[in-house]
């Protein structure tokens, strides 16, 4: 019998692990999807089909040397990508990935498959996402070039602005669940109507689920929100004059915060764990695949959508979605209160 | 109910003043004559439902606001219509719409904008007079009484680019000011002998008091209310703003200057019938004044000139005979004679208005004459009002002056009874040389009518032109017509015969009782001279000056005689006397008419012969016994001067300024030191709110 | 016992640490990210005090907003350093005076809330040990602080909402270039 | 458990470090953020009363000087913006023109 502490810190290392492992697959598969895209091979070297591909990049970064602008502000430059990895891992901490489990009895009473069961987990991944934003601004700032701020200055107000449709659309699914923790909200999905179509809020939301997907995606900065990384126009950005160990911060951050996302998508809309003709201790599969979709749709929207203009990309998030999604709002809560749901 | 005859021709005043200037003549002139109609309507319908009630206790009240409440003087903002009333706001309403209608033709030629601001004063003047007559208290009759006061002021000046309109008007108003001021004081008196200021109440109280017989706080009071009512009505002394009031526009002199403005003191004397009743005194001084006034006016009336000013003369020793009739307790007699006169005057004064008219803006009568045949309707309605006021036998004056001559006399006042009749045949003298000056005999100068004497119409036309006066217009619009002259048109001939009517029938509401008709309007008046509580018949004892001595006792046995016979006379020698007096006056009547026919129409050169010898006393008459002169030397002039030298160049210029000047420059001095405060540091400002809030804390810590 | 008085003490220690930088250093820009972190202290804090929902709302609004616009600003403006004081005698006088009145005060100031806690202590031992008779389920649950605001406080809650306007539109009115 | 007196302490000892700042600093900007720092130690005290009384009260006063304070950070920093086009400084002692 393992006792609970240890098997809470064991969870801690898994999802870090986990974490760092699907940032690996998102770069290797990132690479792939684009290649077949584009109809090319992609990576096919490094090992079998190149899937070793993403550990040569590794390596590769690791020995790069670690540059740094003579006027950069010395603290920040080496603060920001800390700042921006750490609040990747964070935010997942409250993202559980599975029904409660003995682990196949290893453990003596069950536990969720999360690190931290907050009671209002939703409002934590909220606050994360928000301080995240200081990753990507000071990294602009601290590294002294106008490419940067400009990126750093994209990239904050382009956060703020979705962060409140994002807000919104997520409230509009909290009151259907009447709860601010994730696990409730998932365990709220469970189970069927008529039997066949199962209880997810997606079909109950579909514009509030819409609404997340384009949102999360301006959060993340994607294509085709990738503005604070416009190549075309500010070399790369925020983390133009980053290098070597600091630079994969970013990525890795980059790479987590679009898994974050999609995880957070998936207990939301899509039930979780929750599915049919699984049995629920093997629900974790159905959270893999469907977290697997919508990562492909992030790669595959990358690849198809060209990067919206600055103002489009301002006035979309002011003029549209956020209208809509308090309208949203509103109306779920006019249904709430008519259906006592 | 009761509100709402004043309020409409308010509301009339308000829509012609906002919007007038935007309206055509037809739509503001409707607006304001629909409102006086409106007035008149509402007014006969509440009279009438006064006449359902039992005659003791007629009276309907209206309490339309709580208005002034401090202490002890509590004024509720009451209407009030008893019999009085009643009497009066049928004057006001009817005859002013009457006028309200005439007006619309003579003021024709006036600028829309002008016609508009001339019909909104004319209801403001309305409605303020239907105030002052509703009143029933103190304060709302003052409220009224100025506010026709204002009314007169602006309708006297309307012509206001003529100086000597503009100039009429200041004085009215200020010689109006001094009345008022007596007013006032009345007043308070009034309210410090009887502690309120509701009519009623005081009635009530001063019908207990015995009559004073030395000169007392009852008589100062009611002498200082007399005072405000001369001003008013234009009696000794201030009678010198009526004339020069007649440089308003002709409908204003006849319904502000004749039929009902001027006529408030007598209605006020009657509306406090009771008081002035405790006070022999002072009935005494007003019957003095009233007849001094009647005889002045009418010997001035006799050597004037313009027709408007014979009229005002007439009118003012006409208001003289009322308040003989206040003063020797006829208060019925004096109200009847009130109403009666209000259709004769007010009906002369519209025929001279349609003269004047025809005359573009002529109104010296020496060069008028003959017009009978030009302008038959104003000619018949004008003798008519004429006979009426002369007191022509059975037409209206005659039996309302003889009422007041008989009181008079019976009342054992024979001075005031002989002046009074010499008064009354002046009368007939003075308006048939008008009426024979006029329209009799062949035009003497130039009318327009004349083609030959085109040249002197171009001076009549000049001398106007010169004044500015407003008939420059007249002059044109008929010099283009040439040819005769046109009679007055439709409206003014409507309101010329109804007027005229009415000076016929009128009196025929007051026959005595000796020729067989028992004199109701007396007897419906009676109630409003009675102290409540005390019943009618009380109001005719009171109303005997002559029986002091005797208080409401006496006057409540004199109820079973009733009738106009006085207490303990034989009621058949008071008859004999009662129908020789009547037929002495109606003798003196046409006397007068007799006298003005042989001197204006048999042979003028005697009559010009005459006033040549007599010269001086033919200047003085015609320069109104120097009274403006003498007021001028006596009060204007120092006033002026004290102003000037003192109060002007020591007391503004010195004291005044100086101060003002010195708070400035205290002030100025003290900021210049406080605003080092204003460092402008916001570090500084947070830092004194910070320091305070440490020492507050500081407080509550260590308390 | 212990270890919540430990944590307290750690995270009292990490705010006001973090305050005084923020007072006494230089660089604005330093100040911002280091008010950030007495605000993770403070709602630490909050934690502690059974309002988890107030420590959230605590870092979304003040870190994730409020602060952000603080961040936007200094960089908008560029000012790296604020001016020295020597030129600040130059702008405009009476810097020195205020300045050491201030800061003194301000000691005075802390002096007198301390002696008054000290007394309140003194007066009212009951109510001291944090949470005693306090349903900690009650506090932290957000339906029951939501039923408070908009019931009791439904009122504030929209005036609040009519200022937040006021303020969004007033922004930016002053912020507009043709000012 | 730990005693309200150190949550009260703690909480005067900020807002004093805050006044502080006010009066020490020479950029507008900063000064703003000690008044920020100012109204955290009142909302610490807010929700340790809060929590002692036993109602959420404190936490919902909190929230309004959030609101409150998110307000005046607007208004402040535009101010503070268009003051800055003006004068090209920062300095609160460089705007004293309103004076006298």
């Amino acid at each position: 019998m393992i006792p609970l502490y240890l098997a809470q810190f064991g969870m801690i290392f898994a999802v870090f692990g986990l974490l760092l492992l699907s940032a690996a697959v998102m770069v290797y598969s990132e690479r792939k999807v684009a290649a077949f895209i584009q109809q090319r091979y992609g990576p096919y070297l490094v090992g079998p089909k190149g899937m070793l591909q993403p550990i040569a990049d590794v390596v590769k970064l690791i020995f790069k040397e670690p540059l740094r602008p003579l006027s950069a502000d010395r603290v920040l430059f080496f603060l920001a990508p800390l700042i921006s990895a750490t609040a990747a891992f964070a935010a997942f901490a409250v993202v559980p990935f599975g029904a409660e489990t003995t682990l196949f009895g290893l453990l003596a009473e069950p536990i969720s498959l999360q690190v931290a069961d907050v009671n209002v987990a939703v409002l934590v991944i909220f606050a994360i996402t928000s301080v995240s934003v200081y990753g990507i601004v000071l990294a602009g700032w601290s590294s002294n070039s106008k490419y940067s701020l400009f990126g750093a200055l994209r990239s904050a107000s382009q956060m703020i602005s979705y962060e409140l449709s994002y807000g919104m659309s997520l409230v509009s699914v909290l009151l259907l669940a009447g709860s601010l923790s994730v696990t409730d909200i998932v365990n709220a999905q469970a189970g069927m109507w008529f039997g066949v179509i199962p209880k997810w809020f997606v079909f109950l939301q579909p514009v509030g689920f819409v609404i997340f997907i384009i949102a999360g995606v301006a959060e993340t900065n994607r294509a085709p929100f990738d503005l604070p990384e416009a190549e075309q126009e500010l070399v790369a950005g925020y983390h133009t004059e980053y290098s070597s160990t600091a630079f994969m911060m970013f990525f890795l951050a980059e790479y987590i915060n679009m898994v974050t996302a999609c995880a957070v998508a998936t207990d939301v809309f899509l039930g979780g764990w929750h599915g049919p003709f699984l049995p629920l201790g093997f629900g974790w599969i159905w959270f893999l695949v469907k977290i697997g979709a919508l990562l492909f749709f992030y790669l595959w929207m990358r690849w198809t959508l060209p990067r919206l203009r600055y103002d489009q990309l301002m006035m979309f998030g002011w003029k549209v979605l956020l209208p809509v999604s308090a309208l949203n709002l509103i109306v779920t809560a006019a249904g709430v209160i008519y259906f006592g749901y | 109910m009761l509100l709402l005859i004043p309020l409409l021709p308010f509301l009339g005043f308000l829509i012609n003043h906002a919007v007038g200037r935007r309206l055509s003549k037809t739509a503001s002139g409707g607006v304001a004559c629909l409102a006086m109609a409106g007035a008149f309507g509402m007014s006969v319908v509440s009279v009438w439902n006064l006449l359902q009630m039992p005659p003791a206790d007629r009276g309907i009240v209206q309490q339309v606001a709580a208005w002034i409440e401090s202490g002890a003087l509590v004024v509720p903002f009451t209407l009030r219509l008893d019999p009085l009333a009643s009497v009066m706001i049928l004057v006001v309403s009817g005859i002013g719409f009457l006028i309200h209608v005439y007006s619309t033709a003579y003021m024709h030629e006036e600028r829309d904008s002008e016609y508009a601001r001339y019909f909104s004063y004319l209801n403001l003047f309305a409605s303020f007079m239907l105030v002052l007559v509703l009143g029933a208290n103190f304060p709302v009759m003052f409220v009224g009484w100025e506010g026709v006061g204002l009314c007169s002021y602006l309708l006297i000046g309307f012509w206001f680019t003529k100086k000597s309109a503009s100039d009429a008007g200041k004085k009215a108003f200020i010689v109006n000011r001094v009345g008022d001021f007596g007013f006032l004081l009345g007043m308070f008196m009034v309210f410090a002998q009887f502690g309120s200021l509701d009519f009623q109440e005081v009635a009530r109280q001063a019908g207990h008091l015995q009559p004073e017989v030395t000169f007392g706080a009852i008589s100062i009071a009611t002498l200082l209310l007399f005072v405000g009512a001369t001003g008013k009505s234009a009696q000794i002394p201030l009678h010198v703003w009526l004339p020069d009031a007649m440089e308003g526009p002709t409908p204003v002199s006849a319904l502000i200057h004749a039929a009902t403005m001027v006529t408030a003191g007598v209605y006020m004397i009657g509306r406090n019938a009771v008081l002035f009743s405790a006070a022999p005194e002072t009935l005494a001084i007003v019957a003095g004044v009233g007849v001094a006034t009647a005889l002045m006016a009418g010997t001035i009336g006799l050597v004037q000139n313009d027709i408007k000013r014979v009229l005002a003369y007439s009118t003012v020793s006409q208001l003289g005979l009322m308040f003989v009739a206040m003063g020797v307790g006829a208060y019925a007699a004096g109200i009847f004679h009130l109403y009666t006169h209000a259709f004769f005057k007010a009906c002369l004064f519209l025929g001279s208005g349609a003269v004047i008219h025809a005359l573009a803006g002529e109104q010296d009568i020496r060069k008028m004459g003959g017009l009978r045949k030009e302008l038959p309707i104003t000619y018949w309605t004008f003798l008519t009002a004429s006979l009426a006021i002369a007191g022509f036998p059975f037409l209206s004056a005659f039996f309302s002056k003889d009422e007041i001559l008989w009181k008079a006399f019976s009342g054992g006042h024979t001075v005031v009874w002989a002046v009074a009749a010499a008064a009354s045949l002046l009368t007939a003298i003075y308006m048939f040389r008008l009426v024979f000056l006029t329209f009799h005999g062949k035009r003497t100068s130039a009318g327009p009518g004349e083609h030959a004497a085109g040249a002197s119409l171009a001076v009549a036309r000049d001398d106007h032109a010169s004044v500015g006066g407003p008939h420059d217009s007249h002059a044109h619009g008929h010099a283009s017509e040439g040819g005769h002259l046109h009679d007055a048109p439709p409206a003014m001939a409507t309101a010329l015969i109804l007027l005229a009517i009415g000076s016929v029938v009128a009196g025929y509401v007051g026959i005595p009782a000796v020729i067989g008709g028992g004199n109701q309007i007396e007897h419906f008046l009676a109630p409003s001279f009675a102290a409540p509580g005390i019943e009618a018949g009380g109001a005719r004892g009171a109303s005997h000056a002559e029986a002091p001595a005797e208080g409401p006792v006496s006057h409540a046995e004199a109820v079973g005689e009733g009738g106009p016979a006085p207490s303990g006379v034989d009621a058949a020698t008071e008859h004999r006397a009662e129908l020789t007096l009547m037929a002495f006056s109606s003798g003196l009547a046409v006397a007068g008419i007799g006298i003005a026919w042989f001197f204006w129409r048999r042979s003028r050169a005697l009559t010009d012969r005459i006033a040549a010898s007599f010269a001086g006393v033919h200047r003085v008459l015609l320069n109104k016994y120097y009274v403006d002169e003498f007021y001028d030397a006596v009060i204007v002039s120092p006033i002026k001067g004290v102003s000037e030298r003192f109060l002007w160049k020591v007391f503004d210029a010195g004291v005044i300024d100086g101060v003002v000047n010195g708070a400035g420059t205290v002030v100025n001095g003290w900021s210049g030191i406080l605003r080092r405060l204003q460092t402008g540091s916001m570090r500084a400002y947070a830092l004194s709110v910070f320091v305070g809030v440490v020492m507050i804390l500081g407080y509550y810590v260590w308390r | 016992m212990g270890t919540e008085l430990l944590v307290f003490y750690a995270f009292a220690a990490l705010a006001v640490a973090a305050s005084l930088a923020v007072v006494l250093g230089k660089n604005p820009m330093h100040s911002v990210l280091l008010l950030i972190v007495s605000f993770a202290a403070l709602a630490g804090l909050y934690i502690g005090l059974d309002a988890p929902f107030a420590a959230v709302v605590q870092i979304i609004i003040y870190a994730g907003a409020i602060m952000v616009l603080f961040l936007f600003v200094v960089m908008l403006l560029n000012a790296h350093r604020e001016d020295e004081p020597a030129a600040l005698e130059a702008a405009g006088g009476l810097t020195r005076g205020p300045i050491r009145t201030g800061a003194a005060l301000a000691v005075v100031l802390a002096a007198e809330l301390g002696w008054a806690l000290m007394k309140a202590r003194g007066a009212n031992d009951g109510m001291l040990s944090a949470g005693a008779g306090a349903d900690a389920q009650a506090l932290q649950s957000v339906r029951s602080l939501g039923t408070v605001l908009f019931t009791n406080y439904s009122l504030a809650f929209e005036v609040t909402s009519i200022l937040i306007l006021v303020a969004m539109i007033g922004a930016v009115v002053l912020a507009k270039r043709e000012l | 458990m730990v005693p309200l007196g150190h949550y009260l302490i703690l909480s005067a000892i900020l807002f004093a470090t805050g006044t502080m700042g006010v009066f020490l600093r020479r950029n507008v900007i900063t000064m703003l953020l000690s008044i920020e720092v100012m109204l955290n130690a009142v909302n610490l005290a807010f929700i340790a009363f809060g929590r002692t009384q036993g109602h959420v009260d404190g936490q919902v006063i909190m929230f309004f000087v959030v609101t409150v304070a998110a307000a005046e950070a607007a208004v402040g920093l535009a101010l503070v913006i268009a003051l800055f086009r003006h004068r090209e400084t920062l300095n609160p002692d460089a705007f004293t023109s309103l004076k006298w």
